[in-house]
């Protein structure tokens, strides 16, 4: 479904992102890990276009996307969350979703209808937010809201783009260990539906081992390894450079 | 040749007045995120303090060591207006960047409206040594003495702030407080002080800028620091806001461009091509040539 | 053993609303004192008014005592001089400045900073003494806004989730800092993960609703899982009953420590 | 008071004999031309004292005079006309700047009162209308003088310095018709208004050799102006001639002030008349405007003598007529309303802070008047 | 657990239903006060000191027709800088664009009034378009500086008066003669006072429209976070482009209905001290909210004008001369006033209503 190849980003001599080849199915879940700083936000800016890459070829269904901006590739269907998070700070919570609702159903230049009188978005809005447990929070500005909140919404955001791939940046960070329980549910029932495959970067060992069929393991930009858990955790290499000394 | 040579320096006086207006207000602007458009008050109240000092302070006067000690008096007095300006308007209002802008704003025109209110809206004669009217023979070009110490001026202002920035420690404060005031006083320094130092040394270049400023042109009025602000304003966006470097290129670069087409092209042209290649350095290079670099 | 910190009735207002209502609890002289909760209880809004920033909209009232001083309406600068030392949530690391400029610029006045200590804990932080901060990955950036503190004597250290989005492999080497620091100064400490809590806390304070739900012993709180589900809440806020919740706020339940 | 009416309502002006005599002065109070419009209202109120014999009064109608800042913008001259119009004042006085001229003038036509610009320099005033009189000077005239300079024009080079736009653009077509037709060969050099630097301009003349250069530039960057001329040998290798500005800029020439030939509109003691007598005693110096205030205050006594209430009969009283102003004769022209008045040559002497300008020959009104125009409305 | 109400959302207020005693009441009170406006001129109120004669004299129609206009740019102006988070420096241009459009095209070509206005806004709006579609390239403090530069190339182009068009610095006074007998003449002041408020109306309401569409909310979100509106998949250089445009198109249509009232342009207004005016108003009225720069620009011009006859009155000449001096200068007193509200009203005018209300209510004795 979306492939890279031989992906790289320089930024002078040093490669950032290191001719990656990555395969993702449909329906597939697949983990992404790696110490600090090997790459891996880097990887997902280049395969949403918010970085140009240097080198290499993104393919979404058989289409290279490399010279797309980001909004067109948004609209093939790719999704993503970012590490810090990023949603609209002077907006409700609910006119947040209701945004990335509106932009999934086509975003035409409407200047004179009213928005407000739009039921069917507004269904599919707070269908999103009782999906994330954010219903209650309808009204609040997001920019008030609590760091965990915060991700919930950068997640009903994602959901309201029904996209076909996505792309997820550390998820978990920040989130109270007693929360991850709660959005690791969300994130799984996402996945459940139609095909959808799933790219992750998480530093929380037991949700990536819960949730992803394979994983990917980076290195000072380059692949280290991409296989299942089982194989990867047994990985001497990835042990060596990953995970270390466990507590 | 010796029109290529006046041009060219020339255009290097207009080069060095536009980096002394422009090198305050590209500290002031990008590191501490101000728009200063006050910052032509500061440059008024230079040269008028100047004008006024050799006028009537004891021991000033318009030539020799009483001219220095006029100048002194201006860049001293500009460089106050400046930090009160600073304590008393910009400091309730750090990281209200809009409402600064609003207040340098009405700074502006209540300002210069008080040096018209106080000296009347007519230029004055400005003192200055009798060889700052005069020419010096350089390769065949009669280059004015005013811009020549202008330029000379320029350099000594550009060394001064670099060596500042680079090596002293409120430099580095400057440079940090810019990106995370919060976070520089979390490391126990009072950023305040650092930010008041911004706008006296801002207001310091400004002032000296109005003060040979006025030798240069002969004359001082209300209206004068307004004026050059707008091209300070494309000289600090070409060069990148925040760098002082960046400024002293582009102001050469807008000089020399001014200069040469308005002779060799029509006039006005030098003005309509200065605009044009602030749109075009933006456009190619958003950041400006030096880019947002608080390095200096 | 006198407190090194205490905080008695804060209450913290940010633009109307009422986050911190009357929270009182106090860090131990010497160890790690853990505070807990759930997203958006306060945790990080407590550090910040302990270290003087509440943001311009904000209201602080209640005391805070380092020792016989107040710290309330003193500017972060002096508290910071005289030896608070805060490590922010965010990192917030000066990303146009190098790496050893960031740490030229932690130096405090009248203290010689401990660059040898700093290096020795993060050998990376000398080889990239050159690097613009900016460019560090996410985990160099927490090093270098960890070592930034480290480099002065410090009374107390105030730590803000040091090991968000961090490496398994570079938490441990977070913790372990953290661990040989504590040995000499105390450390008031927000965390998430709780395998870092089990191994560095001393004291633990919790947090619910803008209050303290519980203080007292970090194990014997690790312990009873069933007092770790009530407090620090599994399940979501709907889901808890009315009276399970007014039970989390009432005095009795906050001052098991002291039964 | 009703507090009902209707939205077309404009007070009616006196008929009552008795009435004061309404005259409304839009003019710069504040702005760049503050001083020129201090000069401006000075003069006429000495010339409303010297033309009313010290009473204020016409007959027994005593003149009302309101004052209104327009800050040299035409926005609020046209806003200050339009509130005075609608108080039924019908004689509206003022004008430093062009720009606020041009702009109330078509008012004036459109409403039917009288209008008497004045320092405003632009031709355009002359003949725009029927209402429009002026009280001051105009560009031609300048340039005329400027030729008196020369001699003999035929095959002598002219050229012409001037800013860029209407200011500028007058005063070349002006040289072009006045000692251009006259056989001399005229090109320009123009600047933009907001230039600094002068070097290339200067070079640019000092290349052409002219045999007569004339220098139309206003604006505070004059001084730099004239000490780059000075600096590049222009000033001392050929005759230099300009328009002689207010006192306060004299001593800004310097030490080229002396190697300029001068035009001018008015000096204290370049003529010595009973009016600039009476003027000289209310003002102590006599300065460049101050003559056009009180040419405006002479006007206005003698349209409100004749014409009463009827700005017909105004236009009428005034059309033709001639008067003993400050500077000498002056004369309405009845085709255009062009002010006919003697012109002035002048030299600068002096040093530091203290300039003293010589009449060295003066002009008549006819022998400085512009070419008559159509009137246009 | 106390649950936290979230504070009133700022979001544009088109996108949240509001409560309270006056909802019902409040849809209509815009409707109110334009009726109130439009039968002002009716009155014969004299309001001494605010203005100079009653209410219907034609200088008080003339002071009241500019304010409405500058009410109106500014709200335009918001579109850009309240409502999408764009700082532009250029919008004078469009603005002049308009006054000199028509003025050239009635003055010079001669065409009828509504041909020159058709064809002056279709230009205006092209001309942003074209420009927008340009200097968008860019963002933040860049985009600002483009724009200020376009601006700038406007104000030499008008200054060096090319082929005699413009008339340079002396401006263009406008031909009447061509014009419907209605919009001439000290008597017709009210029609066009008229005119102004249509104008007003016309910017607010399409304004208001445009921010509660669909996509207005695009543009809150461009607001916030431009790489955001990427990713879900919305172009932001489309969406910005549009509301460049379409305020660009309402400045030039402001500048047709100014040129009427003033009877000339006159360089000045092209100006970058003008798009810093426009800011300044909005500042000062509340950026972002439905009246706030529709109050601000009404209040600045207001103040703009007055101010002259402040300087010179009696009142001021009297005061010892430390004082008179500088409040003679109506520029003085505008600045003063501008910093004093930064910092008395800041989130500005309209602001001010919630806090009032805050202390009628703790004000009021507890029930
Ligand atoms: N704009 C940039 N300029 C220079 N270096 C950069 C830039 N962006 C990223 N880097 C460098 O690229 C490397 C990879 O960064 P990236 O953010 O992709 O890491 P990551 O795997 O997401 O790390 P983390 O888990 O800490 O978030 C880091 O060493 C970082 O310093
Ligand atoms: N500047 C602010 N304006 C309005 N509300 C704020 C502000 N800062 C914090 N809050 C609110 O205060 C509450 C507590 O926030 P705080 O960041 O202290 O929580 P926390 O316990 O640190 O959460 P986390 O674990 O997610 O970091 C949240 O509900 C948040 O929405
Ligand atoms: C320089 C002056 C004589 C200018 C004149 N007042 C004008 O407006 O044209
Ligand atoms: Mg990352
Ligand atoms: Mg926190």
């Amino acid at each position: 479904m979306l492939a890279t190849r031989g992906l790289t980003w320089r930024i002078g001599e040093v490669a950032i992102v290191d001719s990656v080849y990555l395969d993702l199915a449909p329906g597939e879940f697949l983990g992404v890990i790696g110490p600090n700083g090997a790459g891996k936000t880097s990887l997902f800016n280049l395969i949403t276009g918010l970085r140009r890459a240097t080198e290499g070829r993104i393919v979404l269904d058989g289409q290279d996307i490399g010279a797309l901006p980001p909004h067109r590739r948004a609209r093939l269907g790719l999704g993503r969350t970012f590490q810090a998070s990023s949603v609209f700070g002077s907006l409700s919570v609910r006119e947040n979703v209701r945004l990335a609702v509106q932009a999934h159903r086509g975003g035409s230049m409407a200047l004179w209808r009213r928005a407000a009188a739009d039921r069917e978005v507004a269904a599919a809005a707070d269908a999103a937010l009782d999906r994330v447990g954010l219903a209650h929070r309808g009204t609040a500005l997001a920019g008030t809201l609590a760091h965990g909140e915060k991700r919930k919404l950068e997640i009903a955001l994602l959901l309201a783009g029904e996209p076909r791939v996505m792309l997820l940046d550390e998820p978990m960070a920040g989130v109270s260990a007693e929360d991850v329980p709660e959005l690791v549910a969300v994130i799984k029932s996402l996945t459940g539906d139609s095909g959808r495959a799933v790219l992750m970067v998480e530093h929380h060992m037991d949700v990536i081992l819960e949730l992803a069929d394979r994983i990917a393991v980076m290195h000072h930009g380059a692949l280290l390894a991409c296989d299942t858990p089982e194989t990867v955790m047994a990985n001497p290499t990835v042990q060596e450079a990953y995970l270390g000394e466990q507590l | 040749m010796g029109t290529v040579i006046l041009l060219a320096l020339t255009g290097l006086g207009l080069a060095a007045l536009y980096f002394l207006v422009a090198s305050g207000l590209s500290l002031v602007f990008g590191l501490a995120d101000v728009l200063n458009f006050a910052h032509g008050l500061f440059l008024g109240v230079g040269a008028y303090g100047t004008w006024w000092a050799a006028g009537n302070l004891p021991g000033a006067g318009p030539d020799g060591f009483g001219f220095v000690f006029a100048v002194a008096f201006g860049v001293a007095a500009g460089t106050l207006v400046a930090i009160l300006v600073e304590l008393v308007l910009i400091r309730p209002l750090y990281s209200r960047t809009i409402e600064q802008v609003l207040v340098t704003v009405g700074l502006s025109l209540a300002g210069v409206a008080l040096l018209q209110a106080t000296w009347g809206a007519d230029a004055r004669p400005f003192p200055r040594p009798d060889w700052t009217r005069q020419v010096t023979g350089i390769l065949g070009a009669q280059v004015p003495n005013g811009g020549l110490l202008l330029i000379i001026a320029a350099v000594l202002v550009l060394g001064a702030i670099l060596a500042f920035l680079r090596w002293t420690r409120y430099g580095l404060v400057i440079r940090a407080g810019v990106e995370n005031r919060e976070m520089v006083t979390a490391l126990g320094i009072d950023v305040r002080k650092a930010f008041t130092l911004v706008f006296a040394i801002g207001g310091a270049a400004a002032a000296l800028a109005g003060a040979l400023g006025g030798v240069y042109f002969g004359t001082v009025s209300p209206g004068q620091g307004g004026s050059l602000l707008i091209f300070a304003f494309i000289v600090v966006v070409i060069g990148g806001m925040g760098s002082v470097v960046g400024s002293a290129y582009a102001a050469v670069v807008v000089g020399l461009v001014q200069q040469f087409v308005n002779y060799y092209g029509t006039s006005g042209l030098g003005d309509i091509c200065v605009v044009g290649l602030l749109a075009v350095v933006l456009l190619l290079r958003p950041q400006g040539i030096a880019g947002k670099v608080a390095t200096a | 053993m006198e407190p090194i910190l205490s905080v008695e009735d804060l209450s913290v207002r940010i633009s109307g609303l009422h986050i911190l209502q009357g929270v009182s609890f106090t860090v131990a002289p010497t160890g790690v004192t853990v505070l807990l909760g759930r997203n958006g209880v306060g945790k990080t809004t407590t550090l910040r008014a302990i270290v003087g920033l509440t943001p311009p909209a904000g209201e602080v009232r209640g005391t805070i005592r380092m020792g016989a001083q107040s710290l309330l309406a003193r500017p972060t600068h002096r508290l910071v001089r005289g030896g608070l030392g805060y490590v922010p949530e965010d990192r917030c690391v000066f990303a146009g400045l190098t790496v050893a400029e960031n740490l030229r610029l932690a130096e405090r006045r009248g203290t010689s900073p401990a660059y040898d200590k700093v290096f020795a804990l993060f050998p990376e932080l000398d080889r990239r003494g050159r690097q613009r901060a900016g460019s560090l990955s996410g985990g160099q950036q927490q090093m270098l806004a960890i070592g930034r503190v480290l480099l002065n004597d410090n009374r107390l250290l105030l730590v803000d989730e040091p090991t968000k989005g961090l490496a398994p492999k570079v938490v441990t080497e977070v913790a372990e800092v953290l661990e040989r620091v504590a040995e000499s100064v105390p450390v008031l400490l927000v965390e998430q993960n709780l395998a870092v809590v089990r191994r560095l806390a001393r004291d633990a304070v919790v947090l619910a609703a803008g209050k303290v739900a519980w203080t007292g012993d970090a194990h014997e709180l690790l312990l009873e899982t069933a007092l770790t589900k009530s407090l620090l809440g599994v399940g979501s806020a709907e889901g808890a009953s009315p009276s399970a919740r007014s039970e989390l706020a009432s005095p009795a339940v906050a001052r098991k420590d002291q039964l | 008071a009703t507090a009902c009416g209707s939205p077309q309502d404009t007070a009616t002006g006196g008929g009552d004999s008795a009435a004061p005599v309404k005259v409304g002065l839009v003019y710069s109070q504040s702005g760049a031309l503050a001083s020129y419009g201090k000069q401006y209202i000075e003069g006429f109120k000495a010339g409303l004292d010297f033309a009313t014999q010290g009473t204020g009064k016409v007959g027994d109608r005593k003149i009302e005079v309101t004052e209104v800042d327009d800050a040299g913008d035409p926005a609020k001259a046209v806003s200050a006309a339009k509130d005075l119009i609608g108080k039924g004042t019908k004689i509206i006085a003022g004008s430093t700047a062009s720009g606020v001229a041009l702009q109330v003038a078509p008012i004036a036509a459109q409403n039917k009162v009288l209008f008497i610009s004045g320092p405003a320099a632009t031709d355009a005033v002359t003949g725009a209308n029927k209402y429009t009189f002026r009280s001051g000077r105009q560009s031609y005239q300048d340039v005329v003088t400027a030729k008196s300079f020369i001699g003999d024009p035929t095959g002598k080079k002219v050229v012409v310095f001037a800013q860029d736009g209407a200011f500028g653009d007058a005063n070349e077509a002006a040289v072009k018709a006045v000692i251009g037709t006259a056989g001399a060969t005229v090109s320009s050099v123009r600047a933009p208004a907001s230039a600094t630097e002068f070097t290339p301009f200067a070079s640019q003349i000092k290349a052409a050799k002219p045999d007569l250069l004339f220098v139309a530039w206003a604006g505070t960057t004059a001084p730099a102006m004239w000490q780059t001329l000075d600096q590049q040998g222009v000033l001392s290798s050929t005759t230099v001639v300009t328009g002689l500005d207010i006192r306060a800029s004299w001593p800004t020439f310097g030490a080229a002030g002396a190697k300029i030939s001068f035009l001018s509109h008015y000096f204290d003691g370049a003529s010595d008349t009973e009016a600039s007598k009476a003027l000289k005693a209310k003002v102590n110096t006599i300065d460049l405007f101050h003559p056009d205030g009180f040419a405006a205050a002479q006007m206005v006594v003698r349209a409100a003598q004749d014409g009463g209430d009827d700005v017909d009969k105004m236009v009428t009283a005034l059309e033709g007529w001639s008067f003993d102003g400050v500077k000498g004769k002056m004369t309405i022209r009845a085709a255009d309303h062009a002010l006919l008045q003697p012109m002035f040559q002048a030299k600068l002497t002096g040093s530091g802070t203290t300039f003293t300008a010589t009449a060295q020959k003066s002009l008549t009104g006819d022998e400085t008047a512009p070419p008559a125009v159509a009137m246009k409305g | 657990m106390t649950v936290i109400d979230a504070p009133p959302a700022q979001v544009p207020d088109e996108l949240t239903p509001q409560r309270g005693r006056w909802h019902r009441v409040r849809p209509f009170l815009p409707l109110v006060a334009l009726a109130v406006l439009a039968i002002l001129p009716y009155s014969t109120i004299s309001l001494p000191g605010i203005f100079e004669g009653p209410v219907n004299s034609p200088g008080t129609l003339q002071l009241l027709a500019i304010c409405l206009i500058f009410g109106g740019l500014a709200a335009g102006y918001d579109l850009l800088f309240g409502r999408t988070g764009m700082l532009s420096f250029g919008h004078a241009l469009y603005f002049a664009a308009g006054v000199y459009g028509t003025d050239i095209l009635v003055t010079r070509a001669g065409l009828p009034l509504w041909q020159a206005a058709l064809l002056t806004i279709t230009g205006g709006t092209i001309l942003a378009a074209l420009l927008g579609a340009v200097a968008l390239r860019t963002v933040g403090i860049a985009f600002a500086m483009v724009t200020l530069a376009f601006a700038q190339v406007g104000a030499i182009l008008v200054a060096r008066d090319f082929g005699g068009l413009t008339g340079g610095e002396e401006g263009l006074p406008l031909d009447v003669s061509g014009l419907p007998a209605g919009l001439v003449g000290v008597t017709n002041t009210v029609n066009l006072y008229w005119l102004a408020l249509a104008y007003l109306t016309l910017v607010v309401f399409v304004v208001h429209r445009v921010s509660g569409s669909p996509t207005g909310r695009v543009l809150a979100g461009l607001r916030d976070d431009e790489r955001r509106i990427g990713v879900l998949g919305l172009d932001p250089y489309r969406y910005k482009l549009v509301a460049f445009t379409l305020a660009g198109g309402l400045a030039s249509a402001g500048g047709v209905v100014y040129v009427l009232i003033v009877g000339g342009a006159s360089p000045h207004i092209t100006s970058s001290e003008l798009t810093l005016s426009l800011l300044v108003m909005v500042v000062l009225g509340g950026p972002g909210t439905r009246w706030g720069p529709v109050l601000g620009g009404v209040l600045y011009m207001y103040l703009d004008h007055r101010l002259t006859a402040f300087g010179t009155s009696d009142a001021v000449d009297n005061l010892p001369a430390i004082l008179s001096r500088p409040l003679s200068q109506p520029l003085f007193v505008l600045g003063t006033v501008f910093i004093l509200a930064v910092y008395f009203f800041p989130g500005g005018l309209t602001s001010l209503a919630p806090r009032l209300s805050h202390l009628t209510r703790s004000l009021r004795p507890p029930r």
